[in-house]
């Protein structure tokens, strides 16, 4: 029962990261309808920079971290003004086939720029792990799941409250009506790729800590579709439950396998395998908007 | 036969002291490089009235309205000739978020509200451009004009046909506009509601001054509203003048009044003989 | 020819139909009036079957049709145009009537395919020609191979109605089918419908909000407010209801008419 | 000229052992040009980058196999393409080396016991995956005795369910069961980096002792590092791709006392006669003389030099055609290419038997303190050191031939 | 995305018949048939390689197609084509390596099975729409992966399995320059079917679906029945294309199949034109010949000024990779309708010229 209980927090802990990435790409989302396929790409750049901020200029964390968010930042809104700006208006299966462009050339990039072996991040907590309910867990995740935390709350308010934040959503729902409004779609869109970059960051690093730099990090992307499809495209709280559920669900699963069915990898698959059960109660996931379908 | 307007490309320069808040200079649009849709149309707004444009389906009013605010843009759509002036400023070719700035707002036709917001986010959202710390106000003042969307606190996209467009005419009123550009507000409205709309229309002229391009189906409640109106056939102003003058020119009574001097007709007899329009 | 029995229809909190009741004789042209929100539209969406009633019964041909599909219902023989135009956006209009047909056509995808080989072909050329009389009724020649997404307002709404009476419909539903149409458009759009029902002996149901039109042409007039049926009779003696008049004329009991007629005042 | 086809993933997802690979192949080639070449013919090696994508290596394959130039022998890599290429090079008689070692290669004929399909012209150096972890194992039986483990030692095999990470998967656990081992159900975890702290919780929670990486490094460190940070107290065995000096510094800490097999006799700072000319052939690529090769660069090498000779042999012996590249495979045995001696180990091929090297070498990560520096330097500085630990000659059964 | 239709002038259609023949004028019929000669004589004068990535373009190509289908003319879009793709080869090779079914019968067979599969991972699309589905077939592709390295029975497991050459009547299509013919027959008639099938009532059916599902279901088109229907056909195609794949490699591993390969089709349809029929065979010829190009240009640098200037070297490999990418996205930036609507512009300006806008 003890491993169980650790494969619980286990999952609750990794599922909170799934959770992170999972809201930069609903953030995208919510503003454009786009799906970013290079949302892995930006956690690996996020981690590639502030590995190169730590170890060749030697910076502290508490320094290069900030600097690493802000270049993702000024990342974000550049990327959205050289690529994405001329896209806009265009049908956005196009867009999405852009993204999935954007993967290839980042991919390739970060693997000219930082060399094919991983490479580990210096230490930077000074107790690397930590105890988490007698389960033995890397301190970074334990960060970054506050983090998560605070990161959900701020674009729960952000998107019912804030002028912008309807802003977005407004942009998300019909651009030209938007544009009607006197919305700059353009600024809506960059802000969200910035955003969206600077959170995916927060993800990669984390990542990095863990596991070490590579450019396969950035599987991470592909990896939490279904946690943003469980939750609900456009819903950040649902964003986060959808990684938690995902997180626990992989944990879970593998704990049956490995005690009774032993099928190997239903940690990964059954993740799939509940996502569409769950879809088909409730079509638009946990906490997605239904369509509204009047004739 | 009928009387003198035939063909009058441009419309003769207002008469009225007033300012001009609006002129469209001989314009010409495009859309995706191929479909000529307005060939040298010309039309002038003078400050504080309501203006009216009338015409038939597809003639291009919709496409006049898109091509001052700017959104002819996001329809694959361009300005090839001529200009656009408002308040003395040139404006083709600018943004249309950055028109709204400028004051001008549009109504779009078919309501276009954002239907998995609520009617007080829908409204919060024309207020987007603004600053100041008038937006709770104005809401207030919006509810007061159309109480019932107070009472609907549900998503818009739910709302009747006719909540939804004074959805998006508050919408307007929330953005403080100098000028509003409204693309067939009773469309799809109810006789009583039509009636309300248009008091609401000539309401806001009044009580807050917002000059009013007004595209109408509804000629008989347009031209009752406008001060000035343009009648527009294919992409060019066929015939314009004062609401008065157009109210009694035959031409617009047999195809937009319906009925020359005496009974309205009847549409049971369609079937005789149609005459067909001939300024064309 | 069709009856709908205590129909009753939620949305959430929202009761859009409550206890509607009413029935629609063959050959009839009967129209559906009342204020915006009444629940017009939902009334049609419950008999071409888009809504399901939360309680009551629709009838249609002497069947229960309540819990019946909408696209079996099509079959039946219901058709309909829509408050927001539905077309489909990127089929020429030729395609988007003869989707109209779908359920008179008997190839599937294997025989479709195989096309010249399964009499697909001769079953196509042969509700093409069909379908080219309804475009030659309708005068939509012109743009039959134009794309119906960039065609005017107008000119959809009309396509519309060639794709519903390509159903071969014995009721068919027009829901505002002349809103957004100046004067003549609305006299030629009147004209089509008159002939549906008098040469093609549709029975027609139509929502409108022009009282010019629907006192002309209708037979029986029903009108809904906030849901409920508060009249029903010969255009003349709802016009004559003084709740009708309230409600949706809006006129406070005073001296004017029709609405049409006190514009006339002012014009003349 | 003689055309040589190279196919090299510089770019896709094995790229972190591929580059230092194909580095070693394209230098040696190099090296052999700049000295002459095949008795004094020069080699035209065409390198190219394949992503890893299959479909690629086919119509690369396609344009090298067409056309005037043919190839006349073709340095591969991954196991999907060596496969999917398989019954090309087959009938259109190319000499294949790959980096793939998987069993099912080591068949030339396909009468295996384990119903393999015929991979005549397939060779690769190196001991296959299954005689490694064979050779492991035997390894492992000892160490367990030698430790003085109580009962049975419970053996788990851990991998994607992928054909490099299974190909030894059976081969594995059948000897591990004859050699006394309790084996465990077989765990899975993707090719991609991730959480695998489920997986460390499951070994320790079985209590498994010893179990087999069989991924490639990327993945193989995310586990080390989750088996560390839970407690999980088993000795891990890599595979030739799963282990190396980058990875060892990737893992740091996580990655000592991870034993994997190694298919030269030293590394890059052992001491070999061989170790000369390998130190000219890094200089065609480093002019210095002072970059670090890790594993994969002097497996690289060995394998071009095998080919090398074969080439030499058939090129005296009726000319250079591929059933005649092949003969010259199974022309010597305990086969050291000259030159490397010291370095690449005595191999055999047979005509009815391609599994070139059956004596397994095992190693030791042993990676002590931080891993920043560069791996030059860690190397230098003993932070990290590849340890021989023991060399297990793995019979050349029968039965065992093409699983 | 408006369209312009333009109706050629001087082509006056005199009867319904002829003017819904699949070539709306006599010269594009000619075009097309003169291009299908030109393609039979192909392996007279090109050799293996551009034969390869010929072959490649044709079972690419009719499995794109189904994916067209799919995604362009119903709206739905699927990132698990690659796995229903690896379902045919794998049923192909299994019919014929388990049952002895001859390998040309095993290929329209293996498309038949596939479609089975397609319709039971079709079933969420009752139900789901737009990018729910789209990950809804996305757990299609990694359940289906995992069920290939597991089913061992069926796939020969992580190890794949052998598939046997095209033999007919003892002449086996084994090279390149025989099975040519043998893709080249099946992608025309593969092509037909789709086109035919698409001016038909069922694909009429698809594309209103997508166009307006509600008003679709109103005018009598059962939707659950043509959602799950489309990816009933779209996974014969995919099987179709997969097992002339298997047939042709006459080797398939599960390591093919993966998402990235199901992103690569996706890549075709959109870069050739969500929902035009030759469009999806432009897709699929820009996806195949733009890497071979980029490597053949990044070649060309190789060991010039710039390689050394930029000290390349094997790094060239990452540069070709981000040429790829950046390829792409040009001509997305440029061409967002896709290739099929360039190629219409160009159509149209040459049939208007001189006199085009
Ligand atoms: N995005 C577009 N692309 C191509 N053509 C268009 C587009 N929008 C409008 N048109 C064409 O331009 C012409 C004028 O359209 P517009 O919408 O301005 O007419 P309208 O006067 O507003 O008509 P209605 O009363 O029906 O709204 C029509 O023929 C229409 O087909
Ligand atoms: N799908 C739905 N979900 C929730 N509420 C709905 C839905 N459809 C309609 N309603 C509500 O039901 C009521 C009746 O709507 P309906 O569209 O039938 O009105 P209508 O009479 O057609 O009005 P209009 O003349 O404006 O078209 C409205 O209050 C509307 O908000
Ligand atoms: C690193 C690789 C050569 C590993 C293995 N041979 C494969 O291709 O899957
Ligand atoms: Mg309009
Ligand atoms: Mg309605």
């Amino acid at each position: 029962m003890t491993l169980f209980f650790q494969l619980l927090v286990n999952g609750l802990i990794v599922g909170a990261l799934y959770g992170v990435v999972a809201m930069s790409f609903v953030l995208i989302y919510k503003a454009s309808r786009i799906v970013n396929f290079a949302q892995g790409e930006f956690l690996l750049i996020g981690a590639w920079t502030c590995w190169w901020l730590l170890t060749s200029w030697q910076l502290p964390f508490w320094l290069g971290f900030p600097i690493t968010l802000v270049f993702m930042l000024i990342f974000g809104v550049v990327l959205q003004v050289v690529v994405l700006r001329p896209m806009i208006g265009e049908p956005i299966i196009s867009v999405i086939m852009v993204t999935i462009g954007l993967s290839i050339v980042f991919q390739a990039a970060m693997k000219w720029m930082f060399g094919v072996f991983a490479k580990p991040f210096p230490p930077i907590f000074a107790h690397a792990t930590m105890d988490v309910f007698g389960l033995q867990v890397q301190t970074v995740y334990v960060v970054s799941l506050g983090i998560s935390i605070l990161i959900m709350a701020g674009f729960g308010w952000f998107f019912k409250y804030s002028r912008l934040g309807l802003a977005m959503r407004a942009t998300a729902f019909d651009q030209q009506v938007a544009q009607s409004l006197g919305i700059s779609v353009r600024q809506m869109f960059a802000m969200s790729w910035a955003i969206s970059a600077m959170v995916s960051a927060v993800a990669g690093v984390t990542v990095g800590v863990v596991n070490g730099v590579s450019s396969a990090l950035s599987f991470f992307g592909i990896k939490v579709f279904p946690a943003v499809i469980l939750g609900g495209l456009d819903s950040v709280i649902g964003a986060v439950v959808g990684g938690l559920i995902v997180g626990v669900l992989e944990n879970v699963a593998h704990y049956l396998d490995s005690q009774w069915l032993n099928w190997g990898n239903m940690y990964e698959i059954a993740p799939f395998y509940v996502l569409i059960a769950i879809l088909m109660v409730k079509p638009y996931g946990l906490f997605g908007t239904k369509d509204i379908e009047r004739v | 036969m009928l009387n003198t307007a035939t063909a009058a490309p441009v419309a003769p320069p207002v008469t009225t002291a007033k300012k001009l808040m609006l002129s469209v200079n001989n314009i010409e649009v495009v859309y995706n490089d191929v479909i000529l849709v307005l060939r040298g149309l010309s039309l002038e707004v003078p400050e504080g009235e309501i203006v009216a444009l009338l015409g038939a389906n597809g003639a291009g009013k919709s496409t006049t309205l898109k091509a001052i605010s700017g959104l002819l843009k996001t329809e694959d759509g361009e300005v090839t000739r001529g200009d656009i002036t408002f308040a003395g400023e040139r404006i083709n070719g600018i943004d249309p978020d950055k028109i709204v700035r400028k004051g001008i707002f549009q109504v779009m036709e078919g309501r276009r509200i954002i239907s998995d917001m609520t009617c007080q986010e829908n409204l919060r959202l024309g207020a987007f451009t603004r600053r100041d710390n008038g937006v709770k106000d104005d809401l207030e003042m919006v509810y007061q004009y159309f109480p019932r969307l107070k009472e609907r606190t549900g998503l818009a996209g739910y709302l009747s046909g006719g909540e939804q467009q004074m959805l998006a005419i508050g919408r307007a009123m929330m953005a403080r506009p100098k000028l509003i550009l409204m693309d067939e507000p009773s469309m799809g409205l109810s006789p009583l509601m039509v009636k309300e709309v248009f008091g609401i229309i000539q309401q806001i002229n009044r009580d807050l001054g917002v000059t009013i391009l007004l595209v109408e189906q509804n000629a008989r409640m347009a031209l009752q509203a406008a001060t000035r109106g343009y009648i527009m056939e294919n992409g060019k102003v066929v015939l314009d003048g004062t609401a008065e003058e157009l109210r009694n020119n035959e031409d617009v009574k047999e195809f937009y009044l319906g009925g020359g001097n005496e009974e309205r007709k009847s549409f049971k007899n369609l079937k005789s003989f149609k005459r067909r329009k001939r300024w064309i | 020819m069709f009856e709908a029995r205590g129909v009753n229809l939620r949305f959430g909190g929202v009761q859009a139909l409550t206890d509607v009741s009413f029935g629609i004789r063959k050959g009839e042209l009967f129209s559906i009036i009342g204020p915006n929100g009444a629940g017009k539209t939902s009334m049609v969406n419950c008999i071409s079957g888009r809504y399901k009633p939360t309680d009551g019964k629709v009838y249609f041909k002497g069947r229960d049709v309540t819990g019946m599909t909408p696209n079996h219902r099509a079959s039946l023989g219901i058709g309909r145009t829509f408050q927001n135009l539905a077309l489909f956006g990127h089929m020429t209009v030729l395609d988007n009537i003869m989707v109209g047909r779908h359920h008179l056509l008997k190839n599937n995808f294997l025989t479709g395919s195989l096309y010249w080989l399964t009499g697909a072909r001769k079953e196509e050329l042969a509700h093409r020609r069909e379908v080219e009389e309804i475009i030659d009724f309708l005068e939509i020649q012109h743009v039959r191979k134009a794309t119906a997404g960039t065609l005017s307002y107008g000119l959809r709404k009309r396509v519309e109605l060639a794709r519903a009476i390509a159903l071969k419909p014995d009721l068919i539903l027009l829901d505002e089918p002349m809103a957004g149409m100046n004067l003549e458009e609305k006299e030629d759009m009147a004209r089509y419908i008159v002939d549906l029902n008098e040469e093609f002996g549709m029975t027609v149901v139509m929502i409108e909000h022009d009282m010019g039109v629907v006192m002309d042409i209708s037979h029986r007039v029903m009108v809904l407010e906030f849901g409920k049926k508060i009249a029903e009779g010969m255009p003349e003696e709802v016009l004559a209801n003084p709740r009708v008049r309230r409600a949706y004329l809006g006129e406070d009991d005073e001296d004017e008419a029709a609405p049409a007629t006190a514009v006339r005042k002012e014009v003349a | 000229d003689i055309p040589i086809g190279h196919l090299a993933d510089q770019s896709g997802g094995t790229s972190d052992v591929g580059v230092p690979y194909a580095q070693g192949v394209s230098d040696a080639l190099a090296y052999i040009n700049s000295k002459g070449g095949i008795n004094g013919t020069k080699m035209a090696v065409d390198s190219v980058d394949y992503g890893y994508q299959a479909p690629r290596a086919i119509s690369q394959y396609k344009k090298w196999s067409s056309g005037s130039d043919k190839i006349v022998a073709l340095q591969g890599w991954g196991t999907a393409d060596t496969e999917a290429l398989t019954a090309f090079v087959g009938k259109d008689e190319i000499p294949a080396y790959s980096g793939s070692y998987s069993g099912h290669l080591t068949d030339p004929t396909g009468k295996g016991p384990h119903g393999s399909k015929p991979a005549p012209y397939n060779f690769f150096y190196g001991p296959s995956y299954s005689d490694a972890l064979r050779g492991m194992l035997t390894w492992a039986a000892e160490d367990w005795k030698k430790k003085g483990g109580a009962g049975k030692p419970k053996y788990v095999h851990m991998g994607a369910n992928h054909p490099f990470p299974n190909a030894p998967k059976e081969a594995g656990e059948q000897i591990a069961k004859e050699l006394g081992f309790d084996v465990l159900p077989a765990v899975q975890f993707a090719l991609t980096p991730g959480d695998y702290t489920a997986q460390c919780l499951t070994l320790k929670e079985a209590g498994a002792n010893y179990a087999y990486l069989g991924n490639t490094a990327g993945s193989g460190i995310s586990v080390l590092k989750a088996c560390q940070t839970v407690g999980a107290k088993v000795q891990f065995m890599g595979n030739v791709w799963g282990m190396d000096e980058n990875a060892a510094k990737a893992a740091g800490a996580a990655a000592d006392g991870v034993v994997f097999p190694m298919r030269t006799a030293v590394t890059w700072t052992g001491d070999a006669p061989g170790m000369a000319l390998m130190k000219e052939i890094s200089k065609v690529s480093d002019a210095a003389g002072t970059a670090y090769r890790p594993v994969h660069y002097m497996a690289g090498v060995c394998t071009a030099y095998y080919m090398k000779e074969a080439l030499d042999w058939a090129g005296k012996n009726g000319g250079l055609t591929g059933p005649n590249i092949r003969k010259a495979m199974y022309q010597k045995k305990d086969w050291v290419p000259a030159g490397l001696e010291g370095v690449c180990i005595p191999s055999t091929w047979t005509e009815n038997d391609h599994r070139g090297m059956t004596a397994v070498n095992i190693y030791r990560a042993s990676v002590k303190a931080d891993t920043g520096a560069s791996v030059d330097e860690l190397v230098k500085n003993g932070s990290i050191k590849l340890e021989k630990v023991a060399t297990e000659d793995v019979p050349r059964k029968p039965e065992w031939l093409g699983w | 995305m408006a369209n312009v239709s333009i109706i050629p002038s001087g082509d006056f259609k005199t009867s319904y018949g002829t003017d819904t023949t699949i070539f709306p004028t006599t010269t594009s019929r000619n075009f097309a048939i003169l291009g299908v000669v030109l393609l039979l004589a192909c392996p007279a004068f090109m050799d293996r390689y551009w034969l390869s990535l010929l072959i490649q373009i044709g079972y690419l190509g009719i499995a794109a197609l189904g994916l067209n289908i799919l995604v362009g003319f119903t709206g739905q879009i699927s990132i698990g084509h690659s796995a229903f793709f690896g379902f045919g080869a794998f049923a192909s090779a299994w019919l014929n390596n388990r049952w002895g079914v001859p390998v040309a019968l095993a290929i329209p067979l293996a498309g038949v099975l596939t479609t089975g599969v397609g319709l039971i991972f079709g079933v969420p699309a009752a139900r789901l729409k737009g990018l729910y589905l789209a990950i809804a077939t996305l757990a299609a592709q990694y359940i289906l992966q995992d069920f290939f390295g597991r089913a061992d029975w069926f796939t020969g497991g992580s190890a794949g399995t052998i598939a046997e050459p095209l033999t007919v009547f003892g002449f086996a299509f084994d090279t390149d320059e025989r099975y040519f013919y043998v893709v080249l027959v099946a992608m025309v008639v593969m092509y037909i079917l789709g086109t035919n099938l698409m001016r038909t009532r069922d694909g009429r059916a698809l594309v209103a679906v997508r166009d307006h599902y509600l008003s679709a279901e109103i005018m009598g088109i059962n939707l659950t029945k043509y959602r799950t229907m489309s990816f009933g056909i779209s996974a014969f195609y995919a099987g179709i294309g997969g097992a002339l794949y298997a047939h042709y490699l006459q080797f398939v591993s599960v390591e093919n199949f993966t998402i990235l390969f199901s992103i690569q089709f996706l890549g075709m349809i959109i870069i050739g034109g969500l929902g035009s029929i030759m469009g999806t065979l432009m897709g699929t010829a820009f996806m195949v010949f733009l890497p071979e190009l980029m490597q053949a240009l990044t070649k060309m640098v190789s060991g010039t000024a710039i390689d050394t200037a930029l000290n390349l070297r094997e790094n060239i490999a990452f540069l070709r990779e981000m040429s790829v990418g950046i390829v792409i996205i040009l001509f997305l930036v440029f061409e967002p309708d896709g290739l099929a609507h360039r190629w219409k512009q160009i159509k149209a300006y040459w049939k208007l010229y001189p006199f085009s806008h």
